[in-house]
């Protein structure tokens, strides 16, 4: 099995170019996506390849682009948009959460949305307040709506395939601060991955730290730097999440560690806590905690001091380790 | 079907949708339906356009597109079984009343979020032009949609990728309580122009005019693949809905059986023409009566969704979570 | 002290009135709120009392109703505007979350909108998907918002003055089954009610009742019909919501019960849920139990099986009594 | 100031905007800035318009105003500490560069969502009628930003409410690497008519024009309190933005120095009146350059905002979960 050393980016662009080649369907529309390759140069090349009908350079309008796409979808196609920051999306809010994500069930299964909605989120490239967000809250909140966030060029593939392969909407959320810092094997033959299943990227018996996105280095670093003891769960799909997964290793280590970019209000992490909560109070040795941002816009000169870190980690770490 | 025929048969689904459209208003009134949003008054405008269409063309109607969908061949028990929301309903009674699905007449399902259903439209025109299909989109909506961003973002890209779209405002002259002349400072198919769209205005309560002037735009749409905005005038003649009292807002109500009765402008016309005459008239209302009433009785028998059916469509597969809400719940 | 019974309607109605005559600087705007009276009557009266310039009724986009409201609070006046149904909220929720949300942050204090912006929300009307929703989880994970929902006509009073004399945007969330369910004496002067402390609306010692807005008094009917034993806490406020309220109740009872209308992935529910296993995991007798919408579409004909309901309470209290 | 003063003047903010640009993009190579949108090529655009403004006129402004901030009196300082994000930068280092505030001159603060600043705009102009005050509004845009919903709340409000607001449509001809003529199918000026307003066309590289018609329109909007639409025509010399590459995407760029340059434009004409000559051209430039640079250097010296200030500001009080986030992040 021949296999290529990627980045995010390339894995990204070259599955695009893969699926595109196999599935007629499929197409991409977006502001800057054609011509000049997309601002993070995800879809370089594609349109010179594919012609521009089949990869849309857009006016400046996230709803047309979203509700284009939701139409695309609904008559035959298969539409792939790009929003340029995921900060920009909510001017489309509506069309996700009121037309594409209720499409389905409002028409009684008539009618379908097979869109994936492609997005950079999160912070760590110095872009404040409106291009740092990390909304997949939101989302995640939206009946109707798949979520789905690589951390690697090897599962960005493979989550990529399945999306386009799915008959919902997804909302594939790229961590624009991981595009480019890690290389990685990608087969150069076609595999999807599971949605609603996490990875265990690390095993332990300690702790169990559920992540996912920019923030799985962070804490792989931080477990292996400190020789902690312990799993480590990047959930690949924040919506269905893979509830086993935690499950089972929470009642292995009784100490879990939630860590996350967004901010801690309604985040992410409140959900799985509230999860395990719910279903393996029993097994807990400690409280369940919470390393995320805070709940203040995201700040430019600041960054550093938003985005959770090994120190911020470890002083959960700690915390846990002094109970009892 | 010869013209005479075409344009007597639009008469008949006014006619059928001006009944069906009292049925289900005392309906409500006796409890039997729990909302509606009345659509008399617009039904040479919707009847007028429909009669232009092809069986592959694509709509996307809105709340008030009763006409639209009966003139189109939708029976009109799949509007009764939407608005009681029975087991019958393609929808499976999860919309509100007034928030149809006809798929097989091409119908989209009507969302409430006003003109939301435009900017799909224009993605659905992008798939026929590009899959180089047959077919042209109808997107409708009404005077006070114009004000919405989704009106703007619609406009604009039909006319940037020339795309075959007739957007189709059906001027009420009200948004609930609130008047057209303050909705806007210009006159709406004006609005056109600043997209580089052609603009038409139109009386919408004239079927043989609407019927003319939608059949020339559309056959400009059909051969040049370029989109249109039309604007039909006509009058909200009932209330918004019937959780509404225009009572508060407005004294210019037009009464049916009035000259500006868009039923009564059309008899005239087709009296003058001799396609028909007090007679046929009478028999094609006691017809369109004895059926309503006939299919309303029958469909309101039918029973409620089973709760189980809350769970599905959610997903093409269902999930753990849902699967465990739904073992919670029932 | 002289009162009056009222209903919430009533009770918002009438406060509106008696703040707009003594706060010069309140401007309401919204669709059909003027000479309507608003869809739910709440503003009925008040444009004839103000004229038409301080009770706007607009034109259809609530993107630009937000968007005037942020203008006008940032010079000098105090808009309160008025979304007929929470569920259109979206089509403005970038004027939300970007624009007011962010302005007293991004512009390092220089400026602020001071704006309450008044929408119903949730079930129990046989609205359907579009006149139902319950987005209450939105706003309460944006920074920089303050969410706030009365559950009867007295707190709704106390609230809607208070978020009138705060000087930053206040999603004010009017739970609609309850508008005209319930009346109450409401006293005729003025009082507020303090942002962040909820409301011990019941007392016992066996199980905690964490609730909010439409569901109060499905729980204090659930509570007294069955003699639970039990404090039933009103958050009345989300964000922020009244941690010490919730840390003391549990500390005594130990067994949570969280209710509300809104699906459960996300909801408020995990917030309060991960808040309370991050501080109080030692107190817990159970697991922390969530009765809640599920993560579906809002169905019409089938309300009745979507809202939560005291069978379903009573699920949770067997749940949690054969627990250990 | 008499009228030529008020024109020298003018000329002599584009010469320290465009030195300050220079300064910044060079600084950004050298890695001492993080990230700039360019103004060069808009100036005459902004300082035309500037030059009819009063005090107490508030200014929406968008992320490529540095001319027009410059002229009205902000200070280079505030500029370069936004720029820098440092701890004297008004909004304490908290936005990514280009998005101002100076709230001393009634400039709002730039968000990145284009034209979402105009809606407020319009509300800000209600503020003003309704409260009987003195003063316009200027809500600012580019070319692309005319396919945003918030342009089209913005505009049809503004006409509806009769408000004094002028919208200036920058147009530089692209949008990132969009040309303007793929954005719309419409002039954008032409864009006024379908909302009832005013609209007008002027060559926003030429300042004594843009000037010209701008006092025009603004003396009309001050005068009948109604908004206006103007579309200033220039280019935008530079890359989009800092990170931005345009040989990707264009080949027609416009040199510095060219006869297209609004900064040569100027000076011809400027010449032509016998308001400056070579000498005069010569000592504002080497003074521009030499404040700009000692600014620059000052200003690059000053500490980062303390690590404290990300949890000031989110509400006029903080509150438990600020506190308690700020006591583990700290
Ligand atoms: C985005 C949005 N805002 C508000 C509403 C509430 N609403 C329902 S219909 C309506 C008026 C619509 O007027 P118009 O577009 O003229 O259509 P008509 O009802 O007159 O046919 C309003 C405000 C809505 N459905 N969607
Ligand atoms: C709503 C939104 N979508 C996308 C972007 C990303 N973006 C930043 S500037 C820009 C182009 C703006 O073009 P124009 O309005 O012509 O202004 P210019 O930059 O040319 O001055 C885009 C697409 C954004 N800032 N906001
Ligand atoms: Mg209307
Ligand atoms: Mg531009």
């Amino acid at each position: 099995m021949s296999s290529k050393t990627m980045n995010i980016v390339q894995s990204i662009n070259s599955t695009l170019d893969y699926m595109m080649t196999r599935d007629t369907s499929i197409i991409l529309l977006g502001e800057d996506i054609g011509i000049d390759g997309g601002v993070f140069r995800v879809t370089e090349g594609l349109q010179k390849k594919y012609g521009k009908e089949r990869v849309i350079d857009m006016p400046l309008v996230e709803l047309g682009i979203v509700g284009m796409a939701i139409g695309m979808s609904l008559t035959g196609l298969r539409a792939v948009p790009e929003i340029q920051f995921q900060d920009f999306i909510y001017t489309a809010f509506d069309q996700i959460v009121n037309q594409a994500a209720k499409m389905r069930y409002r028409s009684g299964g008539e009618y379908n949305v097979p869109m994936v909605l492609r997005t950079p989120y999160g912070g760590g490239i110095r872009g404040g307040l409106y291009h740092s967000q990390s909304g997949e809250a939101y989302f995640a909140h939206t009946a109707g709506l798949t979520v789905v966030t690589p951390s690697n060029p090897y599962d960005a593939k493979g989550l990529l395939i399945k999306s386009l392969r799915l008959n919902d909407p997804v909302i594939f959320l790229e961590p624009k601060k991981l595009y480019r810092s890690q290389k990685q094997e990608v087969p150069e033959e076609e595999y999807e991955i599971p949605i609603g299943k996490a990875s265990l990227v690390h095993e332990g018996n300690d702790f169990t730290f559920i992540t996912y996105g920019s923030m799985v280095p962070t804490v792989m670093n931080t477990v292996s730097k400190n020789n902690l003891d312990a799993d480590v769960i990047d959930l690949r799909t924040l919506v269905p999440y893979d509830g086993e997964t935690i499950l089972n290793s929470v009642k292995k280590t009784g100490r879990v560690i939630i860590v996350h970019e967004a901010p801690r209000t309604l985040g992410m992490g409140s959900e799985i806590s509230a999860f395990i909560a719910e279903r393996a109070i029993d097994y807990l040795l400690g409280p369940i905690l919470r390393v995320t941002g805070p709940d203040t816009p995201f700040p430019y000169r600041l960054e550093e001091h938003y985005l959770p870190n090994e120190m911020r980690i470890l002083k959960a770490v700690h915390k846990m380790q002094q109970y009892r | 079907m010869d013209e005479k025929e075409k344009i007597i048969d639009g008469y008949r689904a006014m006619v059928l949708s001006r009944t069906l459209d009292k049925k289900i208003v005392m309906s409500q009134r006796q409890g039997r339906v729990g909302f509606y949003t009345p659509t008399m008054g617009q039904e040479a405008t919707q009847v007028g356009l429909s009669m232009n269409l092809e069986d592959q063309d694509l709509i996307f109607e809105y709340y008030r597109d009763v006409p639209l969908m009966l003139h189109r061949g939708v029976k009109p028990e799949t509007i009764i079984d939407q608005i009681i929301g029975n087991s019958d309903d393609k929808e499976k009674g999860r919309q509100m009343p007034s928030h149809y699905t006809a798929k097989d007449h091409n119908f989209m399902s009507v969302q409430s979020p006003v003109a939301t259903n435009l900017p799909p439209a224009v993605g659905a025109a992008y798939s026929i032009k590009y899959q180089k299909k047959d077919g042209i989109v109808i997107a409708t909506f009404g005077d006070g949609s114009t004000s919405t961003p989704d009106f703007h973002a619609a406009l604009n890209l039909a006319a940037v990728f020339d795309l075959p779209v007739v957007f189709l405002c059906e001027n009420n002259k009200w948004a609930i309580s609130y008047p057209v002349e303050k909705q806007t400072r210009s006159e709406i198919w004006k609005k056109a122009e600043g997209y580089g769209m052609r603009g038409v205005l139109v009386d919408g309560n004239d079927l043989l005019e609407m019927y003319k002037v939608a059949k020339e735009e559309i056959d400009k749409v059909r051969v040049d693949g370029k989109p249109v905005l039309i604007e039909a005038v006509s009058y909200r003649m009932g209330p918004h809905s019937t959780s509404d009292d225009p009572s508060k807002y407005r004294t210019d109500d037009v009464k049916e059986g009035s000259d500006k009765d868009p039923i009564v402008i059309a008899e005239r016309k087709l009296k003058m023409l001799n396609y028909i005459d007090d007679q046929a008239i009478e028999k094609i209302k006691v017809e369109a009566k004895e059926r309503i009433d006939r299919i309303f009785d029958e469909r309101e028998k039918i029973a409620a969704p089973k709760p189980e059916t809350m769970f599905e469509d959610i997903f093409e597969n269902s999930n753990w979570i849902i699967d465990e809400e739904r073992g919670e719940i029932l």
